[in-house]
């Protein structure tokens, strides 16, 4: 069940094996239904999770990117969550220069307890990116697109006085 | 690569919302798939034989199953696949029960999403390789940091368990809280008379080398390995010769040191025994009211020493001890209740400290066990009891409970009416929680049979009232204020980490919480574990404990450090972070966040820095890989490629290179 | 053929064109001006010399040479290779003439005796070169002293000359004869020589041209010398600037990407500057440093191709990776200092 | 080879030969029954294989031409290509490009001794041209092996030593750096075993192969023995894209090791730019 | 003396000691200055220190490991050195730092674009005070410097060096704070405008990484991620998005570290306004950890620490 059109759309998440992949597993035992558009790829801890890996997820073409880990004080490896705080939040300040709407990304706290909570994300982040729509592809998919890309007048940054001329 | 997929039904638990024929179809299409199947219970015997048959005729060199979450049953398949002679490592789990299965309901979309998860287990697969554990040697020898309760209990069953023990303790004595306590609750038996003989084993026990008035220094090494620096502080007194005959203490001419023991209730000598039981029974001097040591006059110790024992001179001492694992039982500290305002922050010398009141009720204590209030001497008629003072309250940064208070306090007024049976004690409390083995029923023969009064209510101010102080506060059960006059007050003081906790957290790598207490593995299922392999937990270190649960977790610690150690050889696990040499420019931002230090910096043949992963230390969190610019350290198992793999089987990159 | 156009005429004639075939030409966006592929509605920006070459036209920075699908059959897995050769024509407008000769730099090595690369040829051979000769030459050109000249036709089509009010234009090949053939060309009349007058002053400001005939052999005297390759690639900062720019630099990579089961040989424009051109699977890499690489890079275009293929010097002159190059590192100051080594020994 | 010389011709693997821990050899069928029939080389040549997905790599032939039933590789697992390679098992397609490259000059060998030097990984370009002379033994005189390696479970073509130990027409030494349980024959640097055995550069061509820094001593040792630089022969690696002398990486001034090489004579060599 | 002179002196002063002394010359034409490597008396004459002396030395730094070198440095400039010794990339006893005082920079874009073509040859170029004149084929062209400073030194918080040996020229009072308006405007576009803009600037990116290579804080070096197949980050295909993936790279392993010396932008032959991201990542570094890269000796990058409770991340509720 995508969260409220028929089409899924592709959400791609992140999680920490001990912390969030647990509760993950805690909403499933509990049979608290989600949407069905995320798919889960396991990492031993949010520490491991590459800011690039959402970034490189989001310009192949992912409608949404979702990472969750330990609460901070909670990891498995002590550390791992402080430093993913510190690189998930400046990716997540940073996407909006790229015009990549920042709402397609999201970090948050889940434990191996919550599975309610974790259903309670799934779902309104589901239905955020259903919200949203699918995402453009960065790289114009057909000749015509291409066309109206290379005529686009923001596209030749005449809005911006320094750059543009 | 030949891979096989294994689309396990769970009965209906997964084939009831996912169509298991139907991704197994689609699997056979997914690259590097030459065998695909659905099966009813693959985790069951004839489904593992099922795998392990694959393995064979189909040549496999990895495999897939999806099933229930790999948190469950990826053990299971991994020894499978082992039995049929592949590398564990070889195998990936997709997570189709509790991730699709239990929470979709639309079967064509979970149908769907099980064949991605399938593809992306397979696309992990391809970039998995064969990892093999190191083995290295253990030292049947444990650390154990504190001889309260908790660590006199982890140290002598390791010892009879066999294991060499090597204790270290702050204070002149080892003993702990417990060795300060009049009696304990719910049976009223006499504390020291327990106590006393498990102390005097832990001095006799030949396995059992004990070092007080000595701290940790420096750990280094890792599980089955550590090094360890014992920091002894100078006794000046040669405990070698040192008979504790107390000699010394009886003719010291200076009596301004603190008794700490007594928990300053009055002062001691500068040379000093610190109880009658004390474990070593050794004298030490105080340096810091030491008239020889300060001002160089004095001597009189030295003197009369009939064995010669005294050292001005003696200094601090590194001693240094190999262990194989370490147990931190290092107790807790009193809350400092001079915080609060209303209890007169220390201007009134009849309010003191639960502990303070044991040593008074204690036959062995600076008052001989007679009552006596600390301001004029006299017997206390009304005594009143303050509980929480320092728990459950958000004011103070301490919102926890310390779990012990209103045993302890039900105790002291019942121990007040035994000594002054003319007596009347009053509680006030917040709630009464007392759920161990007989708990509750002795905080109602307090209240019932020795007649305590139960104010439920906080106190709002103490102020003197002629001899007396006038304790004001409310009864919220009455809904009233109420005003006890009071001849002694009796704040039940929190518990809070122990001083240095922190610090010692540090050096061993084990993470304190906000307050200070170290942070076990798991809260249910490694109360006694850390994050740091080989390192335990024993007692109210961990958070506020009773002596029966200190005492319990003491003898689990120690089982964790005997079954550990009772390996000849320990494996590491291989899924750690591996170096690409000829990738890393030697910047070495990985040693800087690694939690554990468990990457070195090493010089290469040509003279440049490189980075060196300490295998067996490595717990595989992966913050290095994320570190490393270059991708040069990569954790194996999750490795750049493979987490990448997955992304991309997800979100296939589109193949469209040229526009223009 | 001689024919004149009018800007105007030459702007709709590119939009025309446009409309039916890949046509590449100079665009000016974001400040700067580039080949890019001409959309009706752009204008074509004749002030500047194109940053980037149109060596895109005859060889692309990306090009998928195979694709390789693999499908699931009853009696098993199979792979099918599909050769991906180039279609449909493609028409330069505005080259300059040193981008438009330095193709002819590739012509030796992508077609011999034995090898012929289907992928350069067949693009070459599709590919038309309306070309706008210079003249307003600049402290970087040097087309003079590689062999050519500010108005050489060599591997254009047409030549373009900017006159009072257009564009002088001659046909060079018949294929050019063709272009001009379009209604939007009018009568030449006396054009010819104001185009010519032109094209001699501009011949004048480029001054003396620079012998490099002694190049080559100066250059490999100088291999073993690394002190001086250090020295005179101080400042390189290893980028692939001077080489991308370059309409001579002919060297790819070749990589496969793959997507689950389709997986795609990619030929992209590699660069001799980079640690990764000749790093082998060892470890070990035989041009090591930059100084190791430049020396490559420059001996490769004035000695070892020269060399090679009858003195052609592999440059045209264009300056583009001087201009561009983040450092200043001039390729004609890194030879002649070679030329003018005195060994003091 | 095909009109167009980056198109692979696919070949299924056919047999995988597990030489030592980290080199395994491939044998490999041309799927076109008519091109393989039809197929030729000469004895150190080599081919581009492909893993598609992963890429190419150049090997060297190292089956005999005069044994045709298939082509032989060996590869040892060092990087992305030839981990992907290691996967594979018979039945499983691959992509080839093949021949490339000038073999060795096997026509001026004729009627001369030949001694063969070749160390670990280096055998794989000397097998080619050593079971060609075996095929062809009487138009060469003398032959001599000089193998070693490491280990001894570093020494490839196990399968095939007992054979070249035992001819009596041929003169195989096998060594090994250090001792070894069980191990009966030379221990030692091949340099150094080469001194020791003395050959005589008499009508001789000495070829030699292996890791760079065997091959410095090698020479040395050679030249010691009174080798001139025409009668040393030996072959070099470097990164290959295209193989077909256009990509531009593995030029030493004007040579394309991929169009001129592998094989060259130690005179040609001192005659190229030092950049190896 | 001038400024120039009494750099010079100095700069011999420390000759002997030194591997070299990185500056400036003039280039391949009046115009244009590039990097000299100052090794003999002869190498010091020609030493230039104009505003069209650009590149900033700190590139080279990490190159000279293990020698002795000297540096011509700006204000910027110095602030690369300083995130160089914080990350423990170069050795402070093995540099000698010769602050410029600086009054900024030209960009040679906006040179360009101030002029109506391609100037064709460059005879000489005249530095006055606040205006350039340039001989252009004999005739002569004046662009004011104001005009054609680059953005970087408009908005220069440092213009002096806060780290040097030796110092010339006098130090700025402070500076009032100016904002890019096309940096803030750019912002303020909505999403779909950035969109486009970037997906059809990054089709103008060729991929020669001269970015990167020019950028002083990339010390991969030879190893970065953008062309290895382990990790395999990125195909070769030159297409917006893998163009677009190189860029997050860069950014990513410079939060936290970029000193804002605007080489990226300056070396891109196809004119990518990188410093948009720059800016942007640094503004938002600045605003969460009070972070910037460069500025004071001894910090660690925010990103390679933490902080248990951090101040300024805010916990989105769900």
């Amino acid at each position: 069940m995508p969260a409220q059109d028929e089409r899924e759309l592709r959400i791609v998440g992140f999680l920490c094996n001990w912390c969030s992949y647990g509760g993950a597993d805690t909403a499933g035992v509990a049979r608290f239904t989600q949407p069905t558009d995320l798919r889960i790829i396991r990492v031993p801890c949010s520490g491991r999770i590459d800011p690039l890996f959402v970034v490189r997820a989001l310009l192949n073409g992912a409608d949404g990117v979702l990472v969750s880990g330990c609460h901070p004080r909670d990891c498995h490896y002590a550390e791992g969550n402080f430093y993913a705080r510190r690189r998930l939040e400046m990716l997540k300040r940073f996407l909006p220069i790229t015009g990549i709407d920042e709402r397609r990304f999201e970090y948050t706290w889940v434990s191996a307890s919550e599975g309610q909570r974790w259903q309670h994300v799934v779902t309104e982040f589901t239905r955020r990116i259903h919200e949203l729509g699918p995402a453009q592809s960065f790289n114009p998919a057909t000749q015509e697109e291409w066309f109206n890309l290379a005529l686009n007048e923001a596209s030749k940054g005449e809005a911006c006085a320094c750059h543009g001329s | 690569m030949r891979i096989g997929v294994f689309i396990c039904h769970c009965g209906s638990n997964i084939a009831g919302t996912v169509d298991c024929e139907s991704v197994a179809e689609l699997a056979s299409g997914f690259p590097e798939v030459v065998y695909s199947t659905d099966s009813m219970y693959t985790c069951s015997e004839p489904g593992q034989e099922g795998i392990i048959t694959a393995i064979h005729e189909q040549k496999l060199d990895g495999v897939v199953v999806a099933s229930c979450t790999p948190r469950m049953h990826e053990p299971t398949f991994r020894r499978a696949v082992e039995r049929a002679g592949l590398n564990r490592y070889m195998f990936e789990m997709a997570n189709i029960r509790e991730h699709v299965s239990w929470i979709g309901k639309d079967k064509e979309h979970n149908t769907n999403k099980a064949a991605d998860l399938v593809l992306m287990a397979v696309e992990k697969l391809r970039r998995n390789r064969p990892l093999v554990p190191k083995s290295f040697e253990t030292i049947k020898r444990v650390l154990v940091i504190g001889g309260g309760v908790a660590g006199i209990q982890a140290a002598l069953d390791c010892a009879d368990g066999g294991l060499d023990v090597v204790m270290v303790e702050r204070d002149q004595s080892i003993g702990g809280k417990m060795a300060k306590l009049d009696k304990t609750f719910p049976t009223i038996d006499c504390s020291s008379c327990v106590l006393g003989p498990k102390m005097v084993d832990i001095a006799q026990h030949e396995k059992i080398t004990l070092h007080t008035c000595a701290e940790i220094e420096a750990v280094s090494g890792y599980v089955g390995n550590f090094s360890v620096t014992i920091r002894r502080r100078a006794t000046y007194v040669d405990w070698t010769k040192c008979t504790g005959c107390g000699v010394c203490t009886e003719k010291c001419p200076s009596k301004r040191s603190p008794d700490v023991f007594n928990e300053f209730m009055g002062t001691t000598t500068a040379i000093n025994i610190p109880f009658p039981q004390a474990i070593p029974k050794k004298a030490a001097i105080n340096p810091a009211t030491c008239t020889m040591i300060q001002k160089g006059k004095c001597g009189v110790c030295a003197k009369v020493c009939p064995v010669g024992c005294i050292d001005y001179e003696q200094q601090d001492e590194l001693i240094n001890v190999d262990v194989g694992a370490i147990v931190v039982a290092t107790g807790y500290d009193l809350f400092d209740w001079h915080k609060y305002p209303q209890y007169g922050e220390g201007r009134y010398p009849d309010v003191i400290t639960s502990l303070q009141y044991e040593r008074l009720l204690s036959a062995s204590g600076p008052t001989g066990g007679h009552i006596k209030r600390p301001s004029d001497g006299k017997e206390p008629k009304n005594v009143v009891f303050i509980q929480c003072v320092g728990s459950r309250d958000r004011s103070v940064d301490r919102p926890y409970c310390s779990g012990f208070c209103c045993m302890y306090t039900a105790k002291q007024a019942i121990l007040t009416k035994d000594h002054i049976p003319d007596s009347q004690s009053y509680v006030f409390y917040m709630d009464i929680r007392a759920p161990g083995k007989g708990y509750d029923e002795f905080t109602r023969r307090a209240m019932e049979e020795y007649g305590a009064q139960y104010v439920r209510g906080r106190v709002a101010m103490i102020y003197p009232h002629g001899e007396q102080l006038m304790v004001r506060g409310a009864d919220t059960l009455a809904g009233t204020q109420v005003e006890v006059p009071a001849d002694l007050v009796v704040l039940a003081t929190g518990v809070e980490a122990a001083q240095g906790a922190v610090k010692l957290g540090e050096t061993l790598r084990v993470v304190p919480d906000q307050y200070g207490f170290f942070v076990e593995s798991h809260p249910k299922l490694k109360p006694v574990e850390t994050n740091t392999a080989g390192v335990y937990l024993a007692g109210a270190c961990q958070g506020p404990k009773d002596i029966p649960t200190s005492v319990g977790q003491g003898s689990a610690a120690a089982a964790k450090a005997l079954g550990l150690l009772s390996k000849e050889r320990l494996e590491s696990d291989p899924a750690v972070s591996k170096v690409n040499l000829s990738r890393c420019v030697g910047c070495q931002k990985c040693i800087g966040t690694c939690p554990f230090g468990a990457i070195k910096a090493i010089t290469d043949r040509q003279g440049k820095l490189k980075a060196e992963v300490i295998e067996t230390v490595c717990q595989g969190c992966g913050i290095c890989t994320v570190t490393c610019p270059q991708g040069a350290i990569q954790l194996e198992h999750f490795t750049d490629n493979q987490i990448l793999a997955e992304v991309n089987a997800l979100c296939p990159p589109k193949m469209n290179a040229s526009f223009e | 053929m001689e024919r004149f156009i009018t800007e105007a005429n030459l702007q709709q004639f590119a939009a025309t064109l446009a409309g039916k075939k890949h046509v590449l030409a100079p665009v000016a966006s974001g400040g700067t001006t580039c080949f890019r592929r001409l959309v009706p509605g752009m204008r074509l920006d004749f002030s500047r010399m194109a940053v980037i070459s149109p060596k895109d036209a005859t060889f692309p920075r990306n090009e998928t040479l195979l694709l390789v699908q693999r499908y699931v059959e009853e009696s098993g897995k199979k792979l099918e290779l599909k050769e991906q050769l180039p279609e449909g024509e493609c028409i330069v407008i505005g080259s300059r003439p040193c981008g438009a000769r330095g193709k002819l730099i590739f012509d030796p090595v992508y077609e011999t005796e034995a090898i012929k690369d289907p992928y350069y040829l067949r693009r070459r051979d599709n590919t038309l070169f309306i070309t706008l000769s210079c003249d307003r030459p600049e402290s970087t050109c040097f087309c003079h002293s590689v062999g050519s000249n500010p108005a050489d036709g060599t591997g254009s089509d047409v030549l373009l000359t900017a006159v009072e009010g257009g564009f002088f234009a001659r046909a060079i090949t018949p294929k050019g004869e063709e272009l001009l053939a379009d209604a939007l060309f009018e009568e030449a009349g006396t054009r010819a020589e104001e185009a010519a007058a032109k094209q001699t002053k501009a011949r004048e400001l480029m001054g003396q041209a620079h012998d490099f005939s002694s190049a080559a052999a100066k250059l490999l005297e100088r291999f073993d010398d690394m002190g001086f390759w250090q020295a005179q690639s101080n400042k390189c900062i290893s980028c692939g600037a001077c080489t991308y720019m370059c309409p001579t630099c002919y060297c790819f990579n070749i990589t496969d990407d793959e997507a689950g089961l389709v997986s795609r040989r990619l030929r992209s424009w590699d660069n001799c500057m980079s640690h990764t051109f000749t790093l082998e699977g060892s470890g070990h890499n035989p041009r090591g440093t930059k100084a190791h690489r430049l020396k490559n890079r420059v001996g490769h275009k004035f000695s070892y191709y020269p060399d090679l293929h009858a003195s052609q010097i592999a440059c045209c002159g264009c300056g583009r990776c001087i201009k561009q190059c983040p450092a200043g590192v001039d390729i004609r100051q890194v030879v002649m200092a070679a030329q003018e080594y005195v060994d003091e020994r | 080879m095909s009109a167009n010389p980056y198109l692979p011709d696919m070949a299924t693997v056919v047999e995988v030969i597990e030489e030592t821990p980290n080199i395994k050899s491939f044998r490999l069928v041309l799927n076109d029954d008519d091109k393989m029939k039809t197929f030729t080389f000469q004895p150190g040549q080599v081919g581009q294989l492909s893993v598609f997905g992963a890429g190419e790599s150049t090997f060297v032939i190292n089956s005999s031409p005069t044994r045709m039933d298939y082509l032989q590789f060996s590869v040892m697992r060092v990087g992305e290509v030839t981990t992907r390679l290691h996967q594979l098992k018979p039945g499983d397609q691959i992509g080839v490009r093949a021949p490339l490259g000038k073999p060795f000059p096997v026509e001026n060998m004729k009627g001369k001794n030949v001694l063969f030097i070749g160390g670990g990984i280096g055998m794989a370009p000397l097998r080619t041209l050593f079971t060609y002379m075996l095929d062809n033994r009487s138009d060469f005189k003398d032959i001599t092996l000089l193998y070693g390696a490491r280990t001894p479970v570093d020494l490839t073509y196990q399968e095939e030593l007992p054979e070249w130990l035992g001819r009596e027409d041929i003169n195989t030494v096998l060594c090994v750096d250090n001792e070894y349980p069980g191990w009966e024959h030379k221990v030692g640097l091949i340099p150094n075993i080469l001194l020791e055995m003395n050959p005589s550069p008499e009508n001789t061509v000495a070829i030699t192969c292996g890791p760079p820094i065997m091959i410095k001593f090698t020479l040395q040792a050679l030249k010691k023995l009174g080798f001139e630089d025409e009668q040393i022969i030996t072959t070099l690696e470097k990164r290959m894209k295209c193989g077909v002398g256009i990509c531009g990486r593995c030029n030493i001034g004007t040579k394309y090791v991929c169009q001129d090489g592998p094989v060259f004579t130690y005179a040609q060599l001192k005659q190229l730019p030092s950049e190896l | 003396m001038s400024q120039l002179e009494e750099l010079k002196a100095a700069i011999r002063g420390h000759l002997d000691s030194l591997d070299c002394v990185i500056g400036w010359e003039q280039g391949y034409d009046p115009l244009h200055a590039t990097p000299l490597f100052i090794r003999n008396e002869s190498d010091l004459e020609r030493l230039s220190i104009s505003p069209l002396a650009v590149h900033n030395p700190a590139t080279y730094a990490t190159g000279f490991a293990g020698k002795k070198i000297g540096m011509v440095v700006r204000g910027c400039h110095s602030r690369s050195i300083i995130e160089l010794l914080n990350e423990k990339l170069i050795e402070r006893e093995n540099v000698v730092l010769f602050g410029l005082c600086c009054d900024g920079v030209v960009s040679q874009r906006k040179i360009r674009t101030a002029l109506p073509a391609d100037p064709g040859f460059v005879e000489a170029v005249e530095i006055g005070d606040d205006a350039l004149h340039i001989t252009l084929a004999g005739e002569k062209t004046t662009i004011k410097l104001q005009d054609v400073l680059a953005d970087k030194c408009r908005i220069c918080a440092y213009p002096d060096p806060l780290l040097a040996d030796v110092l010339i020229g006098n130090k700025h009072d402070s500076r009032p704070e100016e904002t890019l308006a096309c940096q803030e405007a750019f912002e303020a576009k909505p999403n779909a405008e950035k969109f486009t803009f970037w997906q059809d600037t990054m089709s103008r990116c060729i991929r020669c990484y001269a970015c990167r290579n020019v950028c002083p804080m990339c010390v991969c070096q030879d190893y970065c991620i953008a062309a290895s197949r382990d990790p395999l980050w990125m195909s070769q295909e030159n297409s917006p998005a893998e163009n677009f993936m190189f860029q997050m790279i860069h950014v990513s392993h410079l939060t936290g570290r970029c000193t804002e010396c605007g080489e990226c932008e300056r070396a891109c032959p196809v004119d990518i306004p990188l410093m948009l991201l720059r800016r942007y990542m640094n503004k938002q570094v600045q605003e969460v950890f009070g972070h910037q890269a460069g500025t004071s000796l001894d910090k660690t990058p925010p990103l390679l620490t933490f902080q248990v409770e951090e101040a300024r991340i805010k916990e989105r509720d769900w």
